[in-house]
């Protein structure tokens, strides 16, 4: 199945990118009538602006102003009071469909998000899926997410629907959304969240009923491919890759590349051979042993990867030699 | 009208550094925050440069996530509580605030000197923080964030505390400068606008900035001792953080525009040899913009959790602040109307920002509408806005405040040829860079990212090279204004044939401002009754 | 002179043109100061109001465990230094300087007085615990009472120093008052420090009630 | 350059009475303030205390500090001061006090690591420290 999200340049509008849900035409009908009121409204500011500069520009048969026109109360009352009923109109236009964005519909399917340093973790608590910086959600039903963080503030946003909501610790906050198509959206993180901050990223499919109810029965893991192949895969789908590589560089975290079997320094000034014993404690308790040079930012990984994914993992890093 | 171009003026009566350093004159202390402000600027346009050149393509380039983060937070920084709170207030209205009222200091001089010597020292905090650890938290500080990342935030937060503190007792100086100092017959309807304009930011300066003040220290409480009232895990409440910090710092950006907005007003008034239009409208618009920039601050919280019906509240009250800014732009234009237009690089600046303010302007109608906020919140979008705003009005005003009273303050004569180019530059490089960004946020791109999609990669690189158009542009101006201080061509006391009464006395000024106490017994901007 | 006090005289800056501008720029001066001085403790009556909404219990716990009678004590205290205060700016008025540094002291033993306390009171919130979160070690029924003492310790940490601060601005008005600073010619920092210090009695007007008795 | 200082005599000096009036008035409401706190009123007692809080304040505000005999000015601002706090505190409660009327799960906080030890039998200690 293809996983990369829709280009947000490549497709919609000149501004926007292609709208996806129920809601987020509504937010761009409003953005466009914004757009051409102001475009309209500040060409004939500058119209009006160049026309006097050039008319009433200092030449020698002009050196002094023409005319001293210094009040007119008509003129002073129609801007005041014809651009405060224009913007009048948009609040209340722009309150209703907020209002539509901020309400959910009653029979909304629930999910839960929890934002993390630095992945976002989708839990399906009645249909009793995990997933990792993916969240697959049927096409053309109403669904409420649930958020809540586990450390700072995130914001979860997807562009192509209009929505955006902080996810803050310790309290819940909920986004909603129905989707028009089928296709792979592009999940954000907008409120800043430290290094990894640019790499909070999601992907959202939406499949079409059908699709999703095959879905829903699929087993998360195939079977039949190698060990190291799955890391592979995990090493994205995880979130692995916003703080690690596999090239060499640093990123927030220490580099996979040539890991294993080596000696690793550690902040304490103790040093480990990087075996499985020790790759597995980094995932499951990531502060116990902190590589020299690193801050202890890593979030625990207990309860995240079954046995076997944690087995893939090493076996993946076991290659990158 | 008195002259006496070969005689003593503030800059040669006293001679030597401590003539400086301990000096009560508002006229060189203005000098003295000049020279701090625009170091400010070229430290932050040094990073803003960096920060853009980091983004030219994904990936890394020249920081790592971590001293990229470092970066634009001291930019931020730096240019909101280094730069732009001072810039126009603390330099050009210490400089001409008294003079142009007729005064011979403002009300308390050694309260000057001591809100210089408080910014130093703020500032050398801030500097401080630079050099143990940068602060990575971005200027807002958002909690729960800056009390658990272990950069330093306490020497940051200290040095915007202190700086806040030199804003507060500028703007408490201006306002009894105003009321107590002004001479026989300038009442109030006969102060130049700029005097009104810096009125109104004093007030916000007032009672404003102590609620800055009590929001970083609570944000050292809660990173030291953990108060505990903004720490979610505690049961504290991070939004409420944000409607502290917001309190102050949306009327901040008031303290920002108004005196740029001010400054508007003398520029078109001299330059079109014309009365302003709507004189009082335009005074009254400034007071009303200082008083409803205390109701909007919730407008920065639309999506942090902040309840629906506060929200509702907030974006009402927002567009209630767009009109008389609007007022302000509409009289400025209409004040053009059969004037005698004259194009030296001070009117160029009025004209850049006619321009970019009202781009400016209109992008905050989208962000004060709360369906489309929703879209546009923390995406570059934002970025685009406030830069259209903070530095398409109030550094282009400066500027242009900067070249108007050039002459006044050093009594040289700046290269006119470059001064038009480097504006041309600026304006050019200015939207370059910051117009792609409005497609970069609609387009969905969020801000404060390390790292962005390759599909972006176009539009930042634009963004970039503008960059340096922009910084081309700001190195011109630099070499022909210290040019000028050496070789610059003696000014005259009234080059561009202003009426307010910095113009009425020498280039550059007395110590006690006037040889002759000034008689004002008419409208400021009166030139017809002047016959000029 | 009714006192043996040298008077010394007060020059009028060079740019006020009369002493009385000087001294009503002064006032206006303060007076703003104590506007942004009231809106710097409005942080803390807000997140005080604001906290009380969300977690009521918490507060009515909170103000049981602060005792009413010191709050009591306290606010007796700064009152009579507020009166001390203003008859000894009344007296400098009317050239009754000896009278003057009188009241000085008495209002700077008043402040002493209101610290004394203080520091006897916050010795019993730490011995039982009761401290900002990081120290909390305190027992409560209401698992929000250390945001309480947060905002206790933070309101009255606040204003405790506004109390020194006024001492250290007492103790340089007598100073200069026995030099003989001070008369009925010009009286202006006497007049500046008893804004400050009436400013100092009215947070504390509000912090006693919320804090000590509606609990 | 004393020039005409006498000016300063026209300071309006304040009769002795009116401090000594206010200051018993003060103390009189403190009294008043601690032994209504001491009855149970439920919701009014935190209304009654902040009442006698604003009487007391502005006792001292406009005699101690002489607000009664100030000008225009210094009342402006003084009103604008308060109006401002006004407006800070009630924008900032109503944000709390709507949250989750749209959806009650966004309401509230859950999780929190509080350090208060829960109450054992230690009620002597309720009423003396």
């Amino acid at each position: 199945m293809e996983n990369k999200a829709e280009s947000l340049m490549g497709h919609g509008s000149f501004w926007l990118p292609r709208s996806a849900s129920t809601v987020s035409d509504n937010t761009d009908l409003l953005y466009n009538v914004i757009m051409w009121g102001s475009t309209l409204l500040f060409i004939a500011i500058i119209a009006v602006g160049i026309y006097f500069v050039i008319k009433y520009r200092r030449t020698s048969a002009n050196m002094k102003a023409e005319k001293h026109v210094i009040h007119n109360t008509t003129l002073e009352l129609s801007w005041t009071i014809i651009p405060l009923i224009l913007v009048m109109i948009i609040f209340v236009w722009g309150y209703k469909d907020y209002l539509k964005l901020s309400i959910p519909p009653a029979d909304s399917m629930v999910i839960n998000v929890t934002g993390k340093k630095w992945f976002w973790q989708f839990n399906y608590p009645k249909e009793g899926k995990n997933m990792l910086n993916e969240v697959v959600v049927p096409q053309g039903r109403p669904v409420k997410l649930v958020m809540t963080s586990e450390d700072v503030i995130h914001s979860f946003y997807v562009p192509n629907f209009r929505v955006k909501k902080d996810v803050v610790p310790n309290r819940y906050s909920i986004v909603w959304f129905e989707a028009k198509d089928t296709g792979v959206f592009q999940v954000f993180c907008t409120e800043y969240c430290g290094d990894g901050h640019s790499g909070m990223m999601a992907t959202l499919r939406v499949l079409s009923q059908s699709d999703y109810d095959k879905w829903l029965v699929e087993s998360e893991l195939s079977e039949d491919i190698p060990l190291d192949q799955l890391g592979k895969k995990l090493f994205e789908t995880k979130a692995c890759v916003t703080c690690h590589s596999v090239d060499g560089s640093a990123k927030v975290g220490p580099t996979w590349k040539g890991l294993f079997g080596h000696h690793v320094d550690l902040a304490n000034g103790q040093s480990v051979e990087a075996d499985e014993n020790y790759l597995r404690e980094s995932m499951v308790a990531p502060n116990a042993k902190v590589v020299k040079g690193f801050a202890p930012v890593m979030p625990t990984y207990a309860g995240l990867l079954k046995d076997k994914e944690i087995a893939a993992l090493i076996e993946y890093i076991k290659t990158l030699k | 009208m008195a002259h006496a171009p070969s005689g003593t003026n503030y800059l040669n009566a006293t001679k030597g550094w401590k003539s400086w350093l301990f000096t009560l004159d508002h006229k060189r202390i203005g000098i003295m925050y000049l020279l701090s402000v625009c170091i400010a600027f070229g430290l932050g346009g040094i990073f803003a440069l960096l920060l853009r050149l980091e983004l030219l393509h994904p990936g890394q380039m020249l920081f790592t996530a971590k001293q990229y983060n470092q970066l634009f937070t001291l930019h931020g920084a730096v240019m909101v509580f280094l730069f732009i709170i001072p810039s126009i207030p603390a330099s050009l209205g210490n400089f001409i605030l008294p003079i142009q009222l007729g005064a011979k200091d403002v009300a308390f001089p050694r309260l000057n000197l001591a809100s210089l010597y408080i910014y130093i020292f703020g500032a050398s905090f801030c500097l401080y923080s630079i050099f143990s650890g940068a602060v990575d938290t971005g200027w807002t500080f958002y909690t729960p964030y800056s009390t658990a990342t272990d950069t330093s935030v306490i020497s940051m937060t200290l040095g915007a505390f202190i700086l806040g503190f030199s804003s507060i007792l500028t703007g408490l100086n201006f306002i009894v400068t105003i009321h107590k100092l002004r001479p026989k017959g300038m009442t109030w309807f006969r102060m130049p606008l700029f005097l009104w304009a810096m009125y109104a930011t004093s007030v916000i300066q007032v009672l404003a900035t102590p609620v800055l003040a009590i929001t970083l220290l609570l944000l050292i409480l809660e990173k030291t001792i953990h108060v505990g009232i903004f720490n979610p895990a505690l049961g504290g409440d991070p939004v409420l953080f944000q409607h502290f910090f917001w309190f102050y710092s949306h009327p901040a950006v008031y303290i920002m525009i108004l005196p740029a907005m001010g400054i508007m007003s003398e520029l078109v008034t001299t330059f079109c040899k014309k009365n302003i239009f709507g004189y009082k409208y335009v005074a009254f618009s400034s007071i009303a913009i200082a008083i409803i920039s205390f109701l909007v601050w919730g407008h920065h919280l639309f999506v942090s959790g902040q309840s629906e019906y506060a929200s509702m509240l907030f974006s009402l009250l927002t567009f209630l602040v767009a009109i008389p800014s609007a007022i302000k732009v509409f009289n400025w234009l209409v004040t053009m109307y059969k004037g005698s237009i004259s194009f030296e690089a001070p009117f160029l600046y009025f004209l850049s920002f006619m321009f970019l303010f009202s781009i400016g302007g209109f992008t905050g109608i989208f962000l004060g509408t709360l369906s489309i906020d929703v879209h546009l919140h923390d995406t570059y979008f934002v970025v685009a806005h406030f830069h259209y705003v903070m530095m398409g009005g109030t550094v282009i005003a400066f500027l242009g405040g900067l070249h108007y009273w050039w002459p006044k303050m050093f009594g040289k004569m700046y290269s006119e040829f470059w001064a038009r180019i480097s504006c041309l530059l600026i304006f050019i490089g200015f939207n370059a860079v910051f117009f792609t960004q409005f497609i970069l946020g609609a387009k969905g791109m969020p801000r404060r990212y390390y790292n962005y999609l390759d599909q972006f990669q176009p539009l930042h690189a634009f963004s970039t090279y503008g960059t340096w158009v922009l910084g081309t542009g700001f190195l011109i101006m630099a070499v022909y204004l210290i040019h000028s201080l050496r070789k610059g061509a003696p000014a005259p006391d009234n080059p561009w044939g202003g009426l307010t009464l910095e113009w009425k006395t020498t280039s550059p000024p007395p110590v006690e401002n006037f040889l002759v106490t000034p008689e004002i017994t008419h409208d400021p901007y009166d030139y017809e009754r002047a016959g000029l | 002179m009714k006192d043996n006090i040298p008077v010394i005289e007060h020059h009028v800056a060079h740019h006020f043109d009369t002493a009385e501008q000087e001294f009503s720029a002064a006032k206006l001066g303060m007076w703003l100061f104590l506007a942004q001085e009231i809106l710097f403790f409005s942080g803390v009556f807000v997140a005080y109001v604001i906290f009380r909404y969300l977690y009521p219990d918490a507060f009515l716990e909170g103000g049981k465990h602060l005792s009413w009678q010191l709050g009591a004590l306290n606010t007796v205290f700064l009152i009579a230094s507020s009166f001390t205060m203003v008859m000894g700016v009344r007296s400098a008025q009317v050239n009754k300087r000896k009278a003057s540094i009188n009241y000085l002291i008495a209002t700077f033993m008043f402040a002493l007085g209101f610290m004394c306390v203080k520091a006897i009171e916050y010795s019993q919130k730490i011995e039982h615990g009761y401290l900002p979160a990081r120290w909390f070690f305190g027992e409560g029924a209401s698992d929000k009472l250390h945001i309480f003492f947060g905002v206790y310790f933070a309101a009255t940490g606040l204003h405790g120093l506004h109390v020194l601060v006024g001492m250290g601005l007492i103790a340089w008005l007598i100073y200069r008052s026995i030099k003989g600073e001070f008369h009925s010619e010009y009286y202006t920092p006497l007049e500046m420090v008893g804004l400050y210090w009436h400013l100092v009695d009215l947070v504390w007007i509000f912090l006693f009630p919320l804090l000590y008795l509606v609990g | 350059m004393s020039n005409n200082s006498s000016n300063s005599h026209s300071h309006f000096i304040v009769p002795v009475r009116y401090y000594v009036a206010t200051f018993v008035a003060l103390l009189v409401l403190t009294a008043l303030t601690v032994i209504v706190s001491r009855f149970d009123f439920g919701v009014m007692n935190i209304y009654i205390a902040m009442l006698v809080a604003i009487i007391k304040a502005s006792l001292v505000l406009l005699f101690f500090m002489g607000l009664k005999w100030e000008t225009g000015f210094i009342r402006i601002i003084f009103v604008f001061t308060i109006i401002f706090m006004g407006i800070f505190l009630s924008f900032t409660l109503s944000d709390n006090a709507t949250r989750g009327d749209v959806d009650p799960v966004q309401q509230g906080v859950h999780n929190i690591q509080s350090p208060v030890k829960p109450f054992h039998s230690h009620e002597a200690s309720k009423e003396h420290h």
